[in-house]
């Protein structure tokens, strides 16, 4: 595998944020907010190149703030 | 209701590992614990519990026994965003923290039992 | 799903754990690269320049009057005393007092200095390059020093003539030279 | 055709005023028409890996409305359903429709489109802000910097009766220039300290409504607001570039109002 740049290993650690966003959720349904977070992540990122470092950055922009609404404790299911 | 002894008696034995055991669960994975086992099997069940539902919840196919030499990336065809939940998964059972650089290196099960026997 | 543990004992030892919070953090690429200078390593910077989340206050800041008010008082201090003293010496034409030679000299250094530490606070604050805001001040300090050193050499040593009778000379030299030339 | 030539001809060569009106009505018909290109920046944050690009319009001048934001109105409405900006009031008044337009951060509502001039306008969302889609910029830091400086009155004691607390004619006045501030963040985005700073350094915008609350005689916070900007940042970034003033639409003048703060800091 090549070695990862900053960026994507900041993006790699946006994604176990989120992950762990999930194990703070109900039991039930915390399958369905890793699903949702991959989802997310793959339809996101995988399109970008991984030296276009302006959308990885608006990407983390972007992804950080849905994991602060997502992180709110009253956010207890999601649907995909 | 001799199963429930032992395996009560287990969680007393093993508190550095279990805390509030769900009795739903408990029934079926204390079963494994029940002679008295080294620390390294100890970390060995509870990771290929933690491997295999992962699996199961992921919908990856793999029949073969958990080996060591059980490949992440090839055998079980796990991306590098899987890599990361299966990292959370381990973190919280074993209620530590991998860093990313131990993490990162981790290729195949033989790796992470031997960060987790070295690190729980 | 994996579960041994209520979710409930989970989330309170996530929440202790931060260290990949700071990766987030730590990756030395952001936003700001376009607009930093290129040899100096930067430190993490928030994703958008945004600390916490939209709704959080911003951190307090902390009274320090020595880089707020007073330096500010000292900048227009020495520039409105710079006004006498370089009008003083261009009247006179050159013939001034060592005196009056070494404030001019002294009032113009630290005049530099307070401004460079302004130019060097907006383009290599401590948020973005952490250590290297210090160094840059360290160096500046150390470059001011030695030429307090040479500016008392300037005016006290017998070889020299002051600031005034310095500039003087170079523009002396200059007209001498393109006379030769024509 | 033929017909409605003829008859704008005849009508246009009236010119008492009830009559101008109906020329007016068949102008767009018979004058020919006067396109005007307006490029755009275009951004769309669903498909983020393509790049930005400028998105060229024409518009033309003969039926829209004398201003940027009514060829962007109009744009949107015949032209590209997608093109995506902040508006409002249309009167300047909101500060919603803030934008880089001929390279003048100004209100698209309040800044009229030059006929003489060159032919294309130029719009982009303002400099140096995250771009959230076309001309829309996050401006949450903006905001969040606005509340620092807690823009509420702050006093111990209200009247009693319940009534308003008085102001002198003259305590009054000294508002004037201040409140008018609609806080549409062309002059913070114009400022090169903001720029390098936008973290830490509090732009004009917030400052000027941080002067603004100091000198209200109704205000009792006076220390309080200023112990919160004496420090090497949050006020003393400026170095009186005075962009703020140029550019502001609504012709105030944030660039004097820092410097009254720093007057109040020098003293104290």
């Amino acid at each position: 595998m090549r070695k990862l740049n900053g960026l994507q290993k900041q993006a790699l650690a946006l994604y176990k944020e989120y992950i762990r966003m999930a194990y703070t959720k109900p039991v039930e349904n915390q399958v369905k907010f890793r699903k949702y977070s991959k989802q997310l992540f793959v339809e996101k990122f995988n399109k970008v190149d991984r030296k276009d470092f302006s959308t990885i950055e608006y990407l983390i922009r972007f992804g950080t703030r849905k994991l602060e609404a997502l992180q709110n404790k009253h956010v207890k299911d999601i649907n995909i | 209701m001799f199963k429930q002894v032992i395996s009560k008696n287990i969680i007393r034995a093993n508190q550095q590992y279990t805390r509030i055991a769900v009795p739903a669960f408990a029934k079926t994975q204390f079963r494994f614990y029940a002679a008295a086992l080294s620390k390294e099997e100890l970390v060995s069940n509870k990771l290929n519990d933690i491997v295999k539902s992962f699996i199961a919840e992921k919908g990856i196919s793999f029949e073969k026994p958990m080996t060591e030499s059980l490949k992440l990336s090839e055998d079980l065809k796990l991306d590098s965003l899987d890599k990361i939940e299966l990292v959370v998964a381990i973190e919280e059972e074993f209620e530590l923290e991998i860093n990313e650089d131990a993490s990162d290196a981790f290729e195949n099960l033989g790796q992470i039992k031997k960060f987790l026997a070295e690190n729980s | 799903m994996f579960g041994f543990k209520s979710a409930a004992s989970r989330s309170s030892f996530l929440l202790k754990n931060n260290s990949t919070k700071n990766l987030l953090l730590k990756a030395n690429s952001n936003s700001l690269r376009h607009f930093t200078i290129p040899f100096l390593p930067t430190l993490p910077q928030n994703p958008g320049g945004v600390k916490g989340s939209v709704n959080d206050n911003l951190p307090k800041t902390k009274i320090d009057k020595f880089h707020a008010s007073y330096h500010w008082n000292f900048e227009k201090v020495l520039a409105v005393g710079l006004i006498p003293l370089v009008s003083m010496s261009l009247m006179n034409g050159g013939s001034i007092s060592t005196f009056i030679d070494l404030g001019l000299s002294y009032t113009l250094l630290m005049h530099c200095y307070v401004g460079f530490q302004s130019c060097i606070t907006d383009y290599i604050p401590k948020r973005v390059y952490g250590t290297w805001h210090n160094k840059a001040m360290y160096a500046l300090t150390f470059g001011t020093l030695l030429s307090i050193i040479g500016i008392y050499d300037m005016n006290f040593n017998q070889k020299n003539s002051g600031s005034v009778g310095l500039t003087t000379k170079l523009w002396g030299a200059k007209s001498e030279k393109s006379e030769e030339k024509a | 055709m033929s017909v409605l030539s003829l008859a704008s001809k005849r009508i246009t060569s009236f010119n008492t005023p009830a009559r101008v009106l109906i020329s007016k009505r068949f102008e767009s018909v018979a004058k020919p028409a006067n396109f005007k290109t307006f490029k755009i920046y275009r951004w769309n944050p669903d498909t983020p890996e393509v790049k930005p690009k400028m998105q060229e319009y024409k518009v033309d001048m003969n039926n829209c409305g004398g201003m940027v934001l009514d060829a962007l109105i109009k744009i949107k409405d015949e032209q590209d359903g997608t093109l995506t900006f902040r508006r409002s009031c249309r009167e300047g008044i909101c500060g919603s429709c803030a934008m880089n337009i001929d390279g003048r951060n100004t209100l698209a509502c309040l800044c009229k489109i030059d006929a003489e001039k060159a032919n294309t306008v130029k719009i982009y969302p303002l400099p140096h802000t995250h771009v959230v889609k076309d001309l829309v910029p996050d401006l949450t830091q903006f905001y969040k910097q606005y509340k620092s400086i807690q823009p509420y009155l702050q006093r111990k004691e209200y009247p009693k009766d319940g009534t308003e607390i008085l102001q002198s004619v003259e305590d009054r006045k000294k508002l004037d220039g201040l409140y008018e501030c609609i806080l549409c963040a062309c002059c913070s985005t114009s400022c090169p300290s903001y720029w390098w700073n936008a973290e830490e350094y509090m732009g004009p915008a917030v400052l000027m409504q941080a002067y603004r609350w100091m000198i209200d005689s109704r205000d009792e916070a006076f220390g309080k607001r200023k112990e919160m900007l004496q420090n090497s940042m949050s006020v003393y970034r400026c170095h009186t570039i005075l962009n703020c003033t140029k550019t502001c639409p609504k012709g105030l003048n944030p660039g004097k109002a820092i410097a009254e703060i720093k007057k109040f800091l020098a003293a104290d």
